[in-house]
Protein backbone atom coordinates (compact mmCIF):
# COMPACT_ATOMS: atom_id res chain seq x y z
CA UNK A 1 0.00 0.00 0.00
CA UNK A 2 1.35 3.73 -1.15
CA UNK A 3 -0.15 6.69 -0.23
CA UNK A 4 0.84 10.18 -1.31
CA UNK A 5 -1.30 12.97 0.39
CA UNK A 6 -0.65 16.88 1.49
CA UNK A 7 -3.52 15.86 4.25
CA UNK A 8 -1.89 14.82 7.94
CA UNK A 9 -2.85 11.30 8.94
CA UNK A 10 -2.39 9.74 12.23
CA UNK A 11 0.45 6.84 12.25
CA UNK A 12 -1.16 5.36 15.44
CA UNK A 13 -4.31 4.72 13.83
CA UNK A 14 -2.42 3.39 10.73
CA UNK A 15 0.06 1.05 12.51
CA UNK A 16 -3.41 -0.11 14.44
CA UNK A 17 -5.37 -0.64 10.77
CA UNK A 18 -1.89 -2.04 9.40
CA UNK A 19 -1.67 -4.47 12.20
CA UNK A 20 -5.36 -5.81 12.10
CA UNK A 21 -4.88 -6.35 8.42
CA UNK A 22 -1.77 -8.70 8.52
CA UNK A 23 -2.75 -10.62 11.92
CA UNK A 24 -1.46 -13.92 10.82
CA UNK A 25 1.98 -12.16 10.46
CA UNK A 26 3.87 -12.21 14.30
CA UNK A 27 6.09 -8.85 13.83
CA UNK A 28 5.20 -5.68 12.59
CA UNK A 29 8.03 -2.85 12.06
CA UNK A 30 6.86 0.94 11.77
CA UNK A 31 9.05 3.80 10.78
CA UNK A 32 7.56 7.81 11.10
CA UNK A 33 9.67 10.39 10.74
CA UNK A 34 8.54 13.61 11.77
CA UNK A 35 9.32 17.54 11.49
CA UNK A 36 12.09 17.95 13.83
CA UNK A 37 13.76 21.92 14.88
CA UNK A 38 16.69 22.50 13.42
CA UNK A 39 19.61 25.54 14.88
CA UNK A 40 18.14 28.83 13.96
CA UNK A 41 14.30 27.43 15.27
CA UNK A 42 12.35 25.81 12.38
CA UNK A 43 9.52 27.73 11.33
CA UNK A 44 7.80 25.32 9.04
CA UNK A 45 9.16 22.97 6.32
CA UNK A 46 8.00 22.86 2.71
CA UNK A 47 8.03 19.28 1.00
CA UNK A 48 8.10 19.62 -2.93
CA UNK A 49 7.46 16.33 -4.80
CA UNK A 50 6.91 14.79 -8.38
CA UNK A 51 3.66 13.47 -9.01
CA UNK A 52 3.25 10.69 -11.06
CA UNK A 53 6.87 9.42 -10.21
CA UNK A 54 7.15 9.57 -6.54
CA UNK A 55 3.86 7.13 -6.57
CA UNK A 56 5.71 4.64 -9.03
CA UNK A 57 9.07 5.03 -7.56
CA UNK A 58 7.46 4.18 -3.83
CA UNK A 59 5.41 1.16 -5.59
CA UNK A 60 8.66 -0.22 -7.42
CA UNK A 61 11.10 -0.04 -3.77
CA UNK A 62 7.79 -1.48 -2.25
CA UNK A 63 7.35 -4.24 -4.58
CA UNK A 64 11.15 -5.18 -3.71
CA UNK A 65 11.28 -5.06 -0.12
CA UNK A 66 7.88 -7.44 -0.38
CA UNK A 67 9.57 -9.76 -2.75
CA UNK A 68 12.99 -9.50 -1.12
CA UNK A 69 12.13 -10.46 2.63
CA UNK A 70 8.48 -12.19 1.81
CA UNK A 71 6.92 -9.99 3.58
CA UNK A 72 3.19 -9.87 4.39
CA UNK A 73 2.53 -6.45 3.86
CA UNK A 74 4.01 -3.06 3.41
CA UNK A 75 2.71 0.16 3.66
CA UNK A 76 4.39 3.33 2.88
CA UNK A 77 2.65 7.05 3.57
CA UNK A 78 4.17 10.56 2.79
CA UNK A 79 3.23 13.71 3.17
CA UNK A 80 4.08 16.47 0.46
CA UNK A 81 3.35 20.53 1.11
CA UNK A 82 3.54 22.61 4.19
CA UNK A 83 4.35 20.92 7.39
CA UNK A 84 4.91 22.50 10.83
CA UNK A 85 7.64 21.35 13.24
CA UNK A 86 6.47 17.93 15.52
CA UNK A 87 4.06 17.02 12.43
CA UNK A 88 4.52 13.77 11.11
CA UNK A 89 6.19 13.41 7.44
CA UNK A 90 5.85 10.12 6.68
CA UNK A 91 5.38 6.23 7.76
CA UNK A 92 6.49 2.66 6.78
CA UNK A 93 5.33 -0.65 8.59
CA UNK A 94 6.22 -3.92 7.24
CA UNK A 95 4.48 -7.05 8.94
CA UNK A 96 6.44 -10.49 8.76
CA UNK A 97 6.31 -13.55 10.26
CA UNK A 98 10.11 -13.02 12.13
CA UNK A 99 11.41 -9.70 13.36
CA UNK A 100 14.78 -9.73 11.19
CA UNK A 101 12.65 -9.97 8.07
CA UNK A 102 10.44 -7.20 9.39
CA UNK A 103 13.39 -4.92 10.46
CA UNK A 104 15.49 -5.59 7.32
CA UNK A 105 12.72 -4.49 4.94
CA UNK A 106 12.07 -1.43 7.05
CA UNK A 107 15.04 -0.16 6.53
CA UNK A 108 15.71 -1.42 3.20
CA UNK A 109 12.30 0.83 2.35
CA UNK A 110 13.67 3.73 4.25
CA UNK A 111 16.70 4.12 2.58
CA UNK A 112 15.16 3.44 -0.73
CA UNK A 113 13.01 6.52 -0.22
CA UNK A 114 15.54 8.68 0.95
CA UNK A 115 17.68 8.49 -1.73
CA UNK A 116 15.23 7.11 -4.62
CA UNK A 117 11.76 8.77 -4.00
CA UNK A 118 10.81 12.01 -5.46
CA UNK A 119 10.85 14.66 -2.64
CA UNK A 120 12.77 17.55 -1.91
CA UNK A 121 12.52 19.52 1.71
CA UNK A 122 12.99 23.03 2.20
CA UNK A 123 13.54 24.31 5.87
CA UNK A 124 11.94 27.80 6.64
CA UNK A 125 13.98 29.31 9.57
CA UNK A 126 14.30 32.52 11.31
CA UNK A 127 17.01 33.29 8.75
CA UNK A 128 15.57 32.63 5.27
CA UNK A 129 14.41 29.32 3.99
CA UNK A 130 16.65 27.01 2.01
CA UNK A 131 16.55 23.58 0.64
CA UNK A 132 18.02 20.38 2.60
CA UNK A 133 21.28 18.90 1.30
CA UNK A 134 20.96 15.40 0.76
CA UNK A 135 23.60 13.35 3.55
CA UNK A 136 26.01 11.25 1.97
CA UNK A 137 25.62 8.90 4.74
CA UNK A 138 22.00 8.74 2.89
CA UNK A 139 23.66 7.61 -0.27
CA UNK A 140 26.18 5.32 1.29
CA UNK A 141 23.13 3.65 3.06
CA UNK A 142 22.22 2.46 -0.32
CA UNK A 143 25.02 -0.16 -0.82
CA UNK A 144 24.25 -2.70 1.94
CA UNK A 145 21.43 -3.78 0.24
CA UNK B 1 8.95 17.20 -25.28
CA UNK B 2 8.03 18.49 -21.48
CA UNK B 3 10.77 19.43 -19.53
CA UNK B 4 10.32 19.68 -15.67
CA UNK B 5 11.99 21.26 -12.87
CA UNK B 6 11.72 20.58 -8.89
CA UNK B 7 13.39 22.13 -5.91
CA UNK B 8 16.35 24.84 -6.66
CA UNK B 9 16.26 23.66 -10.01
CA UNK B 10 12.81 25.00 -10.70
CA UNK B 11 13.88 28.57 -8.71
CA UNK B 12 16.59 28.98 -10.99
CA UNK B 13 14.97 28.19 -14.02
CA UNK B 14 11.72 29.95 -12.98
CA UNK B 15 9.03 27.67 -14.19
CA UNK B 16 8.27 24.54 -12.72
CA UNK B 17 7.87 23.22 -16.62
CA UNK B 18 8.47 23.71 -19.93
CA UNK B 19 7.75 22.19 -23.44
CA UNK B 20 11.09 22.42 -25.49
CA UNK B 21 11.37 21.55 -29.16
CA UNK B 22 14.72 20.00 -29.67
CA UNK B 23 17.14 17.39 -32.00
CA UNK B 24 19.27 17.13 -29.04
CA UNK B 25 20.20 12.83 -29.26
CA UNK B 26 20.87 12.58 -25.08
CA UNK B 27 20.56 14.10 -22.15
CA UNK B 28 23.59 16.00 -21.40
CA UNK B 29 23.46 17.12 -25.41
CA UNK B 30 19.50 19.14 -24.58
CA UNK B 31 21.47 20.18 -21.11
CA UNK B 32 24.36 21.89 -23.17
CA UNK B 33 21.46 23.25 -25.61
CA UNK B 34 19.69 24.74 -22.69
CA UNK B 35 22.91 26.25 -21.05
CA UNK B 36 23.20 28.29 -24.23
CA UNK B 37 19.81 30.12 -24.29
CA UNK B 38 19.54 32.06 -21.12
CA UNK B 39 22.08 32.77 -18.33
CA UNK B 40 19.34 31.29 -15.54
CA UNK B 41 19.64 27.96 -17.33
CA UNK B 42 23.39 28.19 -17.30
CA UNK B 43 23.49 28.79 -13.28
CA UNK B 44 20.58 25.95 -13.05
CA UNK B 45 22.54 23.64 -14.84
CA UNK B 46 26.53 24.84 -13.98
CA UNK B 47 27.36 22.04 -12.24
CA UNK B 48 25.71 18.46 -13.53
CA UNK B 49 27.14 16.36 -10.82
CA UNK B 50 24.52 18.09 -8.38
CA UNK B 51 21.32 16.88 -10.27
CA UNK B 52 19.76 14.23 -10.78
CA UNK B 53 17.35 13.48 -14.60
CA UNK B 54 14.39 11.13 -15.39
CA UNK B 55 13.46 10.25 -18.08
CA UNK B 56 9.99 9.46 -18.77
CA UNK B 57 9.56 9.53 -14.50
CA UNK B 58 12.30 6.90 -14.49
CA UNK B 59 15.97 7.76 -12.40
CA UNK B 60 18.41 7.86 -15.62
CA UNK B 61 22.04 8.46 -16.65
CA UNK B 62 22.71 12.17 -18.43
CA UNK B 63 24.54 9.72 -21.27
CA UNK B 64 20.94 7.92 -21.78
CA UNK B 65 19.68 8.69 -25.51
CA UNK B 66 16.24 10.54 -25.62
CA UNK B 67 14.45 8.79 -28.27
CA UNK B 68 10.82 8.32 -27.58
CA UNK B 69 11.01 9.76 -24.80
CA UNK B 70 8.12 12.54 -24.02
CA UNK B 71 8.93 13.65 -20.12
CA UNK B 72 12.98 15.10 -18.71
CA UNK B 73 12.65 15.84 -15.41
CA UNK B 74 15.53 17.72 -13.55
CA UNK B 75 16.46 17.67 -9.49
CA UNK B 76 18.77 17.96 -6.92
CA UNK B 77 19.69 14.73 -4.71
CA UNK B 78 16.63 13.41 -3.42
CA UNK B 79 15.75 14.39 0.19
CA UNK B 80 12.34 12.28 0.96
CA UNK B 81 11.47 10.15 4.10
CA UNK C 1 9.38 3.78 30.03
CA UNK C 2 8.88 0.47 31.19
CA UNK C 3 5.68 -1.40 31.72
CA UNK C 4 4.71 -5.07 32.57
CA UNK C 5 1.25 -6.02 32.25
CA UNK C 6 -1.77 -8.06 31.73
CA UNK C 7 -4.26 -5.54 30.42
CA UNK C 8 -4.09 -4.79 26.57
CA UNK C 9 -2.58 -1.73 25.19
CA UNK C 10 -3.24 -0.10 22.12
CA UNK C 11 -0.18 -0.17 20.21
CA UNK C 12 -1.19 3.11 18.09
CA UNK C 13 -2.23 5.40 21.05
CA UNK C 14 1.04 4.34 23.12
CA UNK C 15 2.59 5.25 19.22
CA UNK C 16 1.14 8.91 19.39
CA UNK C 17 1.76 9.31 22.81
CA UNK C 18 5.57 8.38 22.11
CA UNK C 19 5.70 10.74 19.36
CA UNK C 20 4.35 13.25 21.02
CA UNK C 21 6.52 13.16 23.98
CA UNK C 22 10.18 13.01 21.49
CA UNK C 23 9.22 15.70 19.57
CA UNK C 24 12.51 17.06 18.96
CA UNK C 25 13.77 13.47 17.48
CA UNK C 26 12.99 13.00 13.93
CA UNK C 27 13.13 9.39 13.72
CA UNK C 28 10.59 6.99 15.65
CA UNK C 29 11.03 3.14 14.94
CA UNK C 30 8.47 0.72 16.77
CA UNK C 31 8.12 -2.80 16.85
CA UNK C 32 4.97 -4.94 17.90
CA UNK C 33 4.73 -8.45 18.30
CA UNK C 34 1.31 -10.11 18.15
CA UNK C 35 -0.11 -14.02 18.58
CA UNK C 36 0.09 -15.44 15.36
CA UNK C 37 -1.57 -18.56 14.51
CA UNK C 38 0.18 -21.94 14.83
CA UNK C 39 -0.13 -25.06 12.71
CA UNK C 40 -3.14 -27.28 14.57
CA UNK C 41 -4.51 -23.74 15.48
CA UNK C 42 -4.11 -21.38 18.24
CA UNK C 43 -6.30 -21.53 20.88
CA UNK C 44 -4.55 -18.97 22.97
CA UNK C 45 -1.35 -18.24 24.50
CA UNK C 46 -0.02 -18.02 28.07
CA UNK C 47 2.59 -15.51 29.09
CA UNK C 48 4.45 -16.76 31.92
CA UNK C 49 6.72 -13.72 33.97
CA UNK C 50 9.15 -13.25 36.86
CA UNK C 51 7.40 -10.54 38.38
CA UNK C 52 10.32 -7.83 39.74
CA UNK C 53 12.84 -9.55 38.33
CA UNK C 54 11.08 -8.77 34.70
CA UNK C 55 10.74 -5.29 35.40
CA UNK C 56 14.06 -5.01 36.75
CA UNK C 57 16.14 -6.30 33.36
CA UNK C 58 13.67 -4.77 31.07
CA UNK C 59 14.88 -1.43 32.74
CA UNK C 60 18.35 -2.82 32.43
CA UNK C 61 18.10 -3.38 28.78
CA UNK C 62 16.45 -0.29 27.80
CA UNK C 63 18.95 1.89 29.90
CA UNK C 64 21.90 -0.38 27.64
CA UNK C 65 20.33 0.85 24.29
CA UNK C 66 19.40 4.38 25.42
CA UNK C 67 23.23 5.09 26.70
CA UNK C 68 24.42 3.18 23.31
CA UNK C 69 22.81 4.88 20.51
CA UNK C 70 22.01 8.46 22.15
CA UNK C 71 18.15 7.90 22.41
CA UNK C 72 15.92 10.51 22.85
CA UNK C 73 13.69 7.95 24.16
CA UNK C 74 13.06 4.15 24.58
CA UNK C 75 9.71 2.41 24.93
CA UNK C 76 8.77 -1.00 26.11
CA UNK C 77 5.23 -2.63 26.91
CA UNK C 78 5.37 -6.41 27.38
CA UNK C 79 1.90 -7.85 28.01
CA UNK C 80 1.67 -11.24 30.65
CA UNK C 81 -1.44 -14.00 30.84
CA UNK C 82 -3.57 -15.17 28.58
CA UNK C 83 -3.93 -13.70 25.44
CA UNK C 84 -5.70 -14.88 21.94
CA UNK C 85 -4.37 -14.91 18.20
CA UNK C 86 -4.14 -11.76 17.06
CA UNK C 87 -3.85 -9.98 20.33
CA UNK C 88 -0.66 -7.40 20.62
CA UNK C 89 1.68 -9.09 23.22
CA UNK C 90 4.38 -6.53 23.14
CA UNK C 91 5.70 -3.59 21.66
CA UNK C 92 9.22 -1.48 21.90
CA UNK C 93 9.42 2.30 20.10
CA UNK C 94 12.71 4.01 20.39
CA UNK C 95 13.18 7.79 18.99
CA UNK C 96 16.55 9.50 17.71
CA UNK C 97 17.83 12.22 15.48
CA UNK C 98 18.99 9.78 12.75
CA UNK C 99 17.43 6.69 11.94
CA UNK C 100 19.58 4.52 12.02
CA UNK C 101 20.41 4.92 15.26
CA UNK C 102 16.34 4.22 16.11
CA UNK C 103 16.31 0.86 14.38
CA UNK C 104 19.40 -0.17 15.75
CA UNK C 105 18.26 0.43 18.99
CA UNK C 106 14.86 -1.69 18.55
CA UNK C 107 16.65 -4.33 17.01
CA UNK C 108 18.84 -4.17 20.00
CA UNK C 109 15.64 -4.67 22.33
CA UNK C 110 13.97 -6.89 20.66
CA UNK C 111 17.41 -9.11 20.72
CA UNK C 112 17.50 -8.50 24.54
CA UNK C 113 14.10 -8.75 25.57
CA UNK C 114 13.75 -12.08 23.23
CA UNK C 115 16.79 -13.83 24.97
CA UNK C 116 17.47 -11.99 28.26
CA UNK C 117 13.36 -10.72 29.85
CA UNK C 118 11.71 -13.66 32.05
CA UNK C 119 8.94 -14.50 30.12
CA UNK C 120 7.43 -17.79 28.92
CA UNK C 121 5.13 -18.63 26.21
CA UNK C 122 2.81 -21.41 26.41
CA UNK C 123 0.59 -22.37 23.38
CA UNK C 124 -2.58 -24.28 23.39
CA UNK C 125 -4.08 -25.96 20.41
CA UNK C 126 -6.22 -28.52 19.89
CA UNK C 127 -3.94 -30.83 20.22
CA UNK C 128 -2.88 -29.45 24.28
CA UNK C 129 -0.20 -27.20 25.16
CA UNK C 130 2.99 -26.78 25.10
CA UNK C 131 6.01 -24.66 25.70
CA UNK C 132 7.46 -22.44 23.26
CA UNK C 133 11.10 -23.51 22.68
CA UNK C 134 13.79 -20.68 22.70
CA UNK C 135 15.42 -20.45 18.82
CA UNK C 136 19.05 -20.63 18.22
CA UNK C 137 18.52 -17.88 16.02
CA UNK C 138 17.18 -15.67 18.88
CA UNK C 139 20.51 -16.35 21.36
CA UNK C 140 22.78 -16.29 18.13
CA UNK C 141 20.88 -12.71 17.72
CA UNK C 142 22.62 -11.47 20.60
CA UNK C 143 26.28 -11.65 19.60
CA UNK C 144 26.27 -9.02 16.80
CA UNK C 145 25.79 -6.11 19.60
CA UNK D 1 16.65 -18.85 50.97
CA UNK D 2 13.42 -18.62 48.33
CA UNK D 3 13.56 -21.16 45.24
CA UNK D 4 11.37 -19.97 42.57
CA UNK D 5 10.49 -22.37 39.44
CA UNK D 6 9.09 -20.91 36.03
CA UNK D 7 7.38 -22.67 33.02
CA UNK D 8 7.94 -26.16 33.09
CA UNK D 9 10.11 -26.83 35.51
CA UNK D 10 7.52 -24.78 37.99
CA UNK D 11 4.84 -27.50 36.58
CA UNK D 12 7.30 -30.56 37.01
CA UNK D 13 8.42 -29.78 40.77
CA UNK D 14 4.48 -28.78 40.97
CA UNK D 15 4.86 -25.58 43.06
CA UNK D 16 6.06 -21.98 41.77
CA UNK D 17 8.42 -21.26 44.92
CA UNK D 18 9.19 -22.91 48.34
CA UNK D 19 11.54 -22.00 51.26
CA UNK D 20 14.70 -24.15 51.09
CA UNK D 21 17.21 -24.66 54.20
CA UNK D 22 20.36 -25.92 52.70
CA UNK D 23 24.17 -25.36 53.34
CA UNK D 24 25.25 -26.00 49.56
CA UNK D 25 28.07 -23.13 48.48
CA UNK D 26 26.80 -23.18 44.79
CA UNK D 27 23.71 -23.24 42.17
CA UNK D 28 25.34 -26.69 41.19
CA UNK D 29 25.41 -27.81 44.64
CA UNK D 30 21.80 -26.77 45.11
CA UNK D 31 20.54 -28.48 42.07
CA UNK D 32 22.53 -31.48 43.05
CA UNK D 33 20.66 -31.10 47.00
CA UNK D 34 17.16 -31.02 45.48
CA UNK D 35 17.81 -33.93 42.68
CA UNK D 36 18.43 -36.33 45.96
CA UNK D 37 15.19 -35.43 47.58
CA UNK D 38 12.34 -36.51 45.42
CA UNK D 39 11.67 -37.88 41.45
CA UNK D 40 10.14 -34.59 40.83
CA UNK D 41 13.31 -32.47 41.44
CA UNK D 42 15.12 -34.79 39.72
CA UNK D 43 13.05 -34.91 36.18
CA UNK D 44 12.97 -30.90 36.03
CA UNK D 45 16.89 -30.95 37.01
CA UNK D 46 17.43 -33.77 34.81
CA UNK D 47 19.43 -31.70 31.82
CA UNK D 48 21.08 -28.80 33.46
CA UNK D 49 21.85 -27.42 29.72
CA UNK D 50 18.01 -26.68 29.09
CA UNK D 51 17.89 -24.76 32.36
CA UNK D 52 18.76 -21.13 33.41
CA UNK D 53 19.23 -19.48 36.36
CA UNK D 54 19.07 -16.24 38.43
CA UNK D 55 20.59 -14.92 42.02
CA UNK D 56 18.18 -12.54 43.50
CA UNK D 57 16.74 -11.53 40.09
CA UNK D 58 19.73 -11.40 38.63
CA UNK D 59 20.63 -13.87 35.21
CA UNK D 60 24.00 -16.32 36.77
CA UNK D 61 25.73 -19.40 36.24
CA UNK D 62 24.90 -22.61 38.12
CA UNK D 63 29.11 -22.25 38.87
CA UNK D 64 28.14 -18.65 41.22
CA UNK D 65 28.30 -18.84 44.79
CA UNK D 66 24.98 -19.06 46.85
CA UNK D 67 26.95 -16.91 49.51
CA UNK D 68 24.27 -14.04 50.89
CA UNK D 69 21.95 -14.64 47.99
CA UNK D 70 17.95 -14.87 49.37
CA UNK D 71 16.46 -15.65 45.95
CA UNK D 72 17.30 -18.58 43.83
CA UNK D 73 15.23 -18.89 40.54
CA UNK D 74 14.84 -22.02 37.90
CA UNK D 75 13.51 -21.53 34.48
CA UNK D 76 14.17 -22.93 30.82
CA UNK D 77 15.49 -20.53 28.16
CA UNK D 78 13.06 -17.14 27.80
CA UNK D 79 11.06 -16.72 25.16
CA UNK D 80 9.65 -13.42 25.44
CA UNK D 81 8.94 -10.80 22.95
Amino acid sequence: MIRVQQDPFDPGAELNAFSAAVAGAGAVVSFSGLVRDVAGGLRAMEIEHYPGMTEKALAEIRDQAVARWALAEALVIHRHGRLEPGEVIMMVATAARHRADAFAAAEFLMDYLKSRAPFWKKEETGDGSDWVAARDADEDALKRW
Amino acid sequence: MQVLYFAWVRERIGVPREEVQTQAATVAELVEELKTREERYAAAFADISALRVALDQDLSEFTDSLEGVREVAFFPPMTGG
